[in-house]
């Protein structure tokens, strides 16, 4: 046998995303420095953007599943919007309705998850259209019966957004459990090894003896479990939720953008949750860096398209397959 | 554990099948893989499943892991009934199966494929401190801990590595019946023996095994019996100390051998050579000294492994040359894509034509043009000259129509259409890896006779197999790749154990022709 | 027929039933040119997504067109021609660079275009100023607007009317009778094989790309002359430019597709709509029904194929 | 398809959508509904004004004033500035006369503005990094949705003065918050003149911009009730997202259901000119209709002799915003806790005097930018 054999073991550390994590943020830290107002590295600014993380991050930890396993989930901004609004709907302002309406909201997230499970992986619909058709479905239901902020959350439930523990904001300590949990159930139960090789390859999978139906409806019915969580944030953040919050927040692309830039393979089998992370936090720190800098909104974006393909491009440019 | 059997020893023969598979019928679009067989493995034994490629192995084997449902017959085990509808359920019942295929995650570490779907579960996590103890006892147990290491990613084992990590796996399961589906391709003769051993250990510790090869050495040396499938059929089930290899072979091809191979090409028909490679080499290639001549069929013998299909798909530009100069056709050419060996007209065929050779929701007639429509400008008008129709009969093609897709033609059929493709545009080098895998003897033959009346009609031919019954009976020069070289040379009509001896290295040089 | 066709022309019928004027030549004009850009647009997506991709950049090429006209027009119409000239360039170079960016770099065209579709929103948005600027003149308009008269037996055509047609043809051309069509269904069908067969895969699918934001220019003039200059005219173009291809029986992950029915998947769309709003459905629950129609559509294509 | 499947599609195809239920939603009572500040409003409109004359940002109606001295600093200052976003020609003719007051102004050291690109989250975000960064001397917010931003609004309150402008919050903390008179005096106008215009049965499309923002919901809260009081025909509220397509495609829509529609009230004039169009285009005769002060809407009602009106909402509020800042660091009092500024009607008879011809379709005739540096070019005049 003449191919050389690869001894490094496996698992070194952070994914490569942190890598370019330390890069914006280095980036970021000298263009703040050298032409923009105020100081980059205050416990402030770092706090903020944590803080601007929260929402895109949860959602984007339960996309990392959905495109771990292969598949995509369109849905998860229309699913916020459902959140948001029945969650502030339920409470109508008072204590005593929270956990009625958390359960509610729970309850309706495990079932559109479990919805897009079924549709990918028993009807065979692709899940790029199952999850389109599904979140137009739901906001079509959603904009039908609210056209407006609805209803408000309790003040006691605005802890979620406004709370601190310590120095620390609660969102944050909530980021900080959703993708311990996230990257504790991929990276260390069984569910997470068989979504890899979902994902990886549905064929060995199969032949392995996984029940990959299974395992794709479970992750779809987590990535929804994740929005809800965002959906539940942003009532608490804005004190009530309207129809139009998920789409306004663009959270389904974002996210998707988030996990790949994150390093997750689109194709599925490769990649991870701090990958994912890291992908969120590049994100808040270029809009710190743009607050910081004085321009615009529009460059910004402009510049976001870039990094997406640009970050990308850098785990994919090696390969010689075909990609469509 | 050392390899310490002799192959006098034999597992036991007596007592009730573990498993019985009665009249077992599966069809396919085009084509019936099995009709009527039956089969049966006893606890402590091995029952070796011989026959050639095509024969029905790999389906009756997938029946039994519950990837295929039959369409008729019944499967037995402990003598009760039973059906799977997914391979978790024949895993569930204690069957394990090592595919021929590889079945293993790339980009995940050698412990996590070998216990994928069992993970050893500590409070509710995958305890991976387990995971990798286990797996490296499995390793050491195989005796390959010093090559593989759990925590090695399966992308960067060697293609024999990942073979033995396929087998590690297959031995994870604590099942009834381990199924092993032409374990030793690639494998070194020092891996194939310490996996006899291992096998001959677990046929004592009272596994049924039915290990399916068609290495007549191996097949000896382990089986207990021996059960012989030609055209999906069962021609019968024989005690392995009753018969020769002779016998088997008898009973596999059912007719002498140089009538089923057209003839060798006559000294006459040889032109000019039109393919020469002179010092070729690449990351795992080299020092690659080639000819092939007009009219002339040349075999590329060699193991997995060996360079043999790298071979192949260097001159075709898909792993180029990097070193040594090529020449077409007296010219010198520079081949970096397979673009560029269209364009020289050399032609690609092989075992995968499903993945390689075919766009299976097309048309025969799309599939056919593809090569051709590839070479004119883009806004060219897709149909006109050559007639599909021509070349269909050319290579007899047997499809309902021009416009059915190729997905629902016979394995043969489908390898005649990617034959069809190259003839489209007059390649005058074609490229042949394993090109008759997979397809019944009756296309195999037929197609084997096109091969030789394209030599006929002047081509050049270079020919990689896995067979060696193919290599033997169909080139008229074999070159043996061993470790990433042209191990030696062989004329028309060499023998087997010729070729085995070049293929693992054991003899040097090579024969004059 | 393909399913499609039929669905379309019940729906046709249904809506004519209800509201007589829809069965007249005017009538089916209007209806033909309001549904133009969506058509003109799922053609386009449609070579993308028979090779195997995505096209997802459509929807903000389409605002770059509008806001980027009337930026560089600036109100005097005899811009108007060379400005044309540079939204197709524009067109093309978006194009071009979809299609290099995913063969070459082997980003999957779904994060190629997706990255494009932040980018030249960002872009138009920085351009302008964030809000529309400018006016488009008429002579850019007169395309997503105005009518030919004095055509025999039809009185009156729309201009986008006539566009479609011939986007139309040429598209259903380009796909399915030349060899640059076969290559690209092959190419989305078995990347390898093609490969393999020496189709030039890189050139074979940037076309493609460029096919598709072609479409969006055109589109874009059209949308941009029916309504004048607005920031959001693009969005969600893209989603319902590969629903309509999907609906005209496109298999996503590409092989499979025809023109003909990317084309009158998205005219049922437009159809299905206007016999929503008759019926008196509220926009919302018509977005919702949309959702209910690709599942089911896409679901019963994954089931007939099962089948036989 | 089989025939036999596509019948049974077919079939139950038209159950479906025949059984769903009509437009299902009625119309509840709006929350944005307040009798009083109607009444207020109303009286405010014919009001006069204090302050001068040819400067209509710095003028107040029935004002009373808050002490501003303890804010009072030693200039130059930084001013801080939280923004909705870009999102509509409004707001961009507005910012642009906020920055050319911010650059007139030589006490103004700096001007830190962070955009929201149309998002509460981001909003909200922006606003405590605002705070945080310990940069601004006062700070201006222009905020998303009233609800969502409340709570952010008044956290910096507790830390900085705070000006609020255009769409209000649901506090007393800023020092004040500037308006124009109101979104029921900007709706009810439009109504009424509608209703005068109709004989009984008159169809009427009201056309609106989005939902939940306080003065967009207060327009339509108020012509709903005038509308209420009369016998026209309300034949659809629709949301336009304040885009020209999506305006003229529900409007062809309406148009090809029920023929002609007599009046078009619209919530704002962006999409006015798109919505006229689509009469033009289909052949039906022109509606009376409501806009506001752009140019392109000026200009079609002018040339084409339409008839309508066009209440505003004067972009000169985000100079009034600037002003109101370098008065309360200066330490003189504002008109506070509401600074409501006059909100001048455009009619048939008043509309020649709006029309600018050298500035660009998207202008707004009120912008009150005339004296600025940079003035025509700066907004795209010439």
């Amino acid at each position: 046998m003449s191919a050389p054999v690869n001894r490094k073991p496996k698992r070194a550390g952070l994914p490569p995303a942190f890598l370019f994590l330390a890069g914006a943020f280095v980036g970021a830290w000298v263009l703040v420095s050298l032409f923009g107002r105020g100081q980059f590295l205050t416990a402030a600014n770092i706090t903020n953007i944590f803080v601007r993380s929260v929402a895109l991050g949860m959602v984007a930890v339960g996309q990392s599943f959905a495109i771990l396993g292969g598949s995509i989930d369109l849905s998860v901004a229309h699913l916020i919007s459902v959140t948001a609004v029945m969650t502030s709907f339920i409470m109508q302002g008072d204590p005593a309705n929270i956990a009625r309406a958390i359960a509610v909201v729970v309850a309706i997230g495990l079932g559109v998850g479990l919805l897009n499970g079924l549709i990918i992986t028993k009807l065979r619909v692709n899940s790029l259209i199952a999850t389109l058709g599904t979140g137009l479905f739901m906001q079509g239901l959603l904009s039908t019966s609210f056209q407006n902020f609805a209803g408000a959350v309790a003040p006691e439930f605005e802890v979620l957004a406004y709370g601190t523990w310590g120095p620390v904001p609660i969102p944050v300590v909530m980021l900080a459990v959703v993708v311990a949990l996230g990257a504790l159930v991929m990276h260390r139960t069984r569910f997470g090894a068989h979504l890899y090789a979902v994902g990886g390859n549905a064929e060995v999978a199969r032949l392995s003896g996984l029940r990959t139906d299974r395992v794709l409806i479970v992750a779809h019915v987590i990535t929804s479990f994740s929005a809800v969580l965002t959906g539940l944030f942003i009532a608490a953040r804005l004190g009530a939720g309207a129809p139009w919050v998920g789409q306004d927040g663009v959270y389904d692309l974002e996210s998707i953008a988030a996990v790949v830039v994150g390093g997750t393979a689109l194709a599925g089998g490769r990649g991870g949750v701090l990958g994912t992370l890291a992908g969120v936090l590049i994100f808040s720190i270029m809009d710190a860096m743009f607050n910081q800098l004085g321009t615009g909104a529009f460059l910004k974006q402009v510049f976001r398209g870039f990094i997406i393909i640009a970050a990308v491009a850098s785990y994919s440019f090696r390969s010689k397959e075909e990609v469509g | 554990m050392k390899a310490n059997g002799s192959s006098a020893e034999r597992g036991r023969r007596d007592g009730p099948p573990i498993l019985e598979m009665q009249g077992i019928t599966k069809r396919f679009p085009g084509v019936v893989a099995l009709d009527g067989v039956s089969f049966d493995v006893r606890p402590g034994e091995v029952h070796a499943l011989v026959g050639e490629n095509g024969a029905g192995k790999s389906t009756l084997m997938k029946i039994l892991g519950g990837v295929y449902a039959p369409d008729e017959g019944t499967l037995l085990l402990d003598g009760r009934p039973i059906s799977f509808s997914h391979p978790w359920e024949a895993q569930q019942q204690g069957i394990s199966i090592i595919y021929q295929e590889f079945n293993l995650l790339p980009y995940r570490t050698v412990a996590e494929n070998i216990f994928l779907g069992r993970e050893p579960i500590r409070r509710g996590l995958v305890d991976y401190a387990r995971l990798r103890r286990d797996s490296a006892q499995l390793l050491a147990r195989l005796g390959v801990d010093q090559w593989i290491e759990p925590d090695m990613l399966v992308k960067d084992l060697p293609v024999a590595r990942q073979q033995l990590v396929e087998i590690a796996k297959a031995l994870s399961f604590s099942s009834k019946v381990l199924v092993m589906d032409e374990p030793t391709a690639a494998l070194t003769d020092r891996e194939v023996e310490l996996l006899m051993g291992l096998v001959r250990q677990l046929r004592d510790e009272g596994l049924a095994i039915v290990y399916i090869s068609h290495r007549f050495k191996e097949v000896f040396e382990v089986a207990d019996r021996i059960t012989v499938l030609k055209d999906g059929r069962k021609v019968g089930t024989v005690d392995a100390a009753d018969v020769t290899p002779d016998d088997l072979i008898r009973m596999m091809i059912g007719r002498p051998l140089d009538a089923y191979y057209p003839e060798y090409a006559r000294p006459e028909d040889i032109g000019p050579p039109l393919l020469e490679i002179k010092g070729g080499g690449n990351d795992v290639l080299d020092d690659i000294n080639l000819t092939v001549r007009a009219g002339e069929i040349v075999g590329v013998a060699g193991l997995q492994g060996s360079g043999r299909t790298e071979l192949l798909r260097a001159i075709f530009g898909i792993q180029p040359f990097t070193r040594g100069t090529v020449r077409l056709r007296g010219q010198e050419v520079r081949i970096r894509s397979p673009l560029d060996a269209v364009r020289l007209r050399i032609g690609f065929l092989t075992e995968n034509r499903k993945e390689e050779g075919l766009a299976l929701l097309q048309p025969v007639r799309d599939n056919i043009l593809l090569v051709h429509r590839a070479l004119r400008p883009l806004l060219a008008k897709a149909n006109g000259a050559p007639s599909v129709a021509e070349l269909a009969g050319q290579v007899d093609l047997r499809a309902a129509g021009l416009d059915q897709e190729v997905q629902y033609l016979s394995g043969g059929n489908q390898q005649k259409v990617v034959l069809a493709k190259w003839l489209a545009v007059d390649a005058d080098v074609l490229l042949f890896s394993d090109p008759t895998r997979g397809i019944d003897v009756n296309a195999k033959a037929s197609i084997h006779r096109l091969i030789r009346s394209l030599a006929q009609s002047g081509k050049a031919i270079l020919m990689a197999s896995s067979e060696l019954p193919e290599i033997i009976g169909m080139s008229d020069r074999i070159v043996v790749m061993w470790d990433g070289r042209i191990h030696g040379e062989l004329p028309a009509g060499a023998t087997e154990a010729e070729i085995m001896a070049l293929a693992t290295g054991q003899r040097e040089g090579r024969r004059s022709t | 027929m393909p399913p499609i066709f039929v669905v379309l022309l019940v729906i046709c019928v249904w809506i004519s039933f209800l509201n007589p004027r829809f069965a007249t030549v005017p009538g089916i004009m209007s209806f033909l040119m309001r549904a133009a850009p969506a058509a003109i647009l799922a053609a386009g997506q449609l070579f993308v997504i028979v090779s195997g991709g995505f096209d997802l950049s459509v929807g903000s090429l389409i605002t770059l067109v509008v806001l980027g006209s009337s930026m560089l027009i600036g109100g005097d119409p005899a811009n108007t021609p060379w400005v044309i000239a540079v939204m197709f360039l524009i067109g093309i170079a978006v194009g071009v660079f979809n299609g290099a960016v995913t063969s070459w770099l082997k980003v999957p065209s779904f994060i190629t275009t997706l990255g494009m579709l932040v980018t030249l929103k960002g872009f138009a948005l920085l351009w302008t100023g964030g809000a529309p600027r400018g006016a488009l003149p008429n002579n850019f308009r007169v395309f997503g607007r105005n009518r030919l008269s004095g055509v025999p037996l039809l009185d009156e055509v729309p201009y986008a009317v006539i566009i479609l047609l011939v986007v139309a043809v040429v598209a259903t051309y380009l796909l399915h009778r030349t060899g640059w069509g076969k290559q690209l269904i092959a190419l989305g069908d078995n990347p390898r094989a093609a490969r393999l067969s020496g189709v030039p895969t890189a050139k074979v699918r940037i076309l493609a790309f460029v096919a598709s934001a072609t479409s969006a220019v055109i589109a874009g003039i059209l949308l941009g002359g029916f309504s004048g200059v607005s920031t959001n005219v693009g969005d969600g173009q893209e989603l319902g430019a590969i629903s309509a291809a999907v609906l005209g029986g496109a298999k996503l992950l590409g092989g499979r597709g025809t023109m003909p029915g990317a084309i009158a998947g998205a005219l049922t769309l437009q159809a299905l709509f206007t016999l929503l709003n008759l019926l008196g459905w509220p926009k919302p629950l018509r977005d919702g029904l949309q959702g209910v129609i690709i599942i089911g559509a896409v679901a019963y294509t994954a089931w007939r194929e099962r089948r036989s | 398809m089989q025939r036999k499947e596509m019948v049974a599609l077919v079939l139950a195809a038209a159950l479906l959508l025949s059984a769903m239920p009509q437009a299902g939603v009625a119309q509840r009572v709006s929350e944005f509904w307040d009798p009083d500040e109607f009444a207020r409003q109303m009286a405010l409109l014919e009001m006069e004004p204090v302050g001068p004359p040819d400067k209509p940002w710095l003028q107040a109606l029935d004002p009373t004033w808050v002490d501003t001295s303890k804010y009072k600093k030693d200039p130059p200052w930084t001013i801080c500035f939280s923004n909705a976003g870009l999102f509509n020609p409004w707001r961009v003719v507005g910012f642009t006369t906020m920055q050319a007051a911010v650059e007139a102004n030589p006490l103004i050291k700096e001007f830190i503005v962070l955009d929201a690109e149309g998002r509460d989250e981001k909003q909200i975000a922006d606003i405590a990094d605002l705070v945080a960064s310990g940069e601004c001397d006062l700070l201006i917010v222009s905020p998303m949705t009233t609800a969502a931003l409340t709570p952010a609004v008044e956290r910096a309150a507790q830390q900085l003065p705070v000006i609020v402008f255009d769409r209000g919050v649901n506090t007393r903390a800023p020092i004040t918050f500037i308006s124009p008179i109101g979104g029921y005096a900007f709706g009810a106008q439009g109504a009424r003149f509608i209703a005068e215009q109709l004989p009984n049965g008159g169809k009427v499309l009201a056309l609106r911009i989005s939902p939940g923002v306080d003065v967009l919901e207060t327009r339509w809260a108020a012509a709903e009730r005038i509308f209420a009081e009369t016998n026209l025909d309300i034949i659809g509220v629709e949301f336009t997202n304040d885009d020209r397509a999506v305006a003229k495609s529900i409007v062809t829509d309406y148009l090809l259901r029920y023929g002609q529609i007599d009046a078009v009230w619209m919530d704002a004039g962006a999409t006015t000119v798109a919505v006229l169009e689509a009469f033009e285009d289909l052949g039906y005769e022109i509606p009376i209709f409501t806009g506001e002060d752009q140019q392109d809407v000026l200009v079609k009602w002018y040339e084409e002799g339409l008839t309508g009106i066009a209440p505003t909402y004067p972009t000169f509020q985000w100079r009034t915003a600037v002003e109101a800042a370098v008065m309360v660091l200066s330490g003189q009092p504002i008109p506070g806790p509401e600074w409501k500024l006059p909100q001048p009607t455009i009619t048939n008879e008043t509309l020649a005097q709006y029309l600018q011809y050298n500035m660009p379709p998207q202008h707004y005739a009120l912008c009150g930018c005339e004296d600025l540096p940079g003035y025509p070019q700066r907004w795209g005049g010439r």
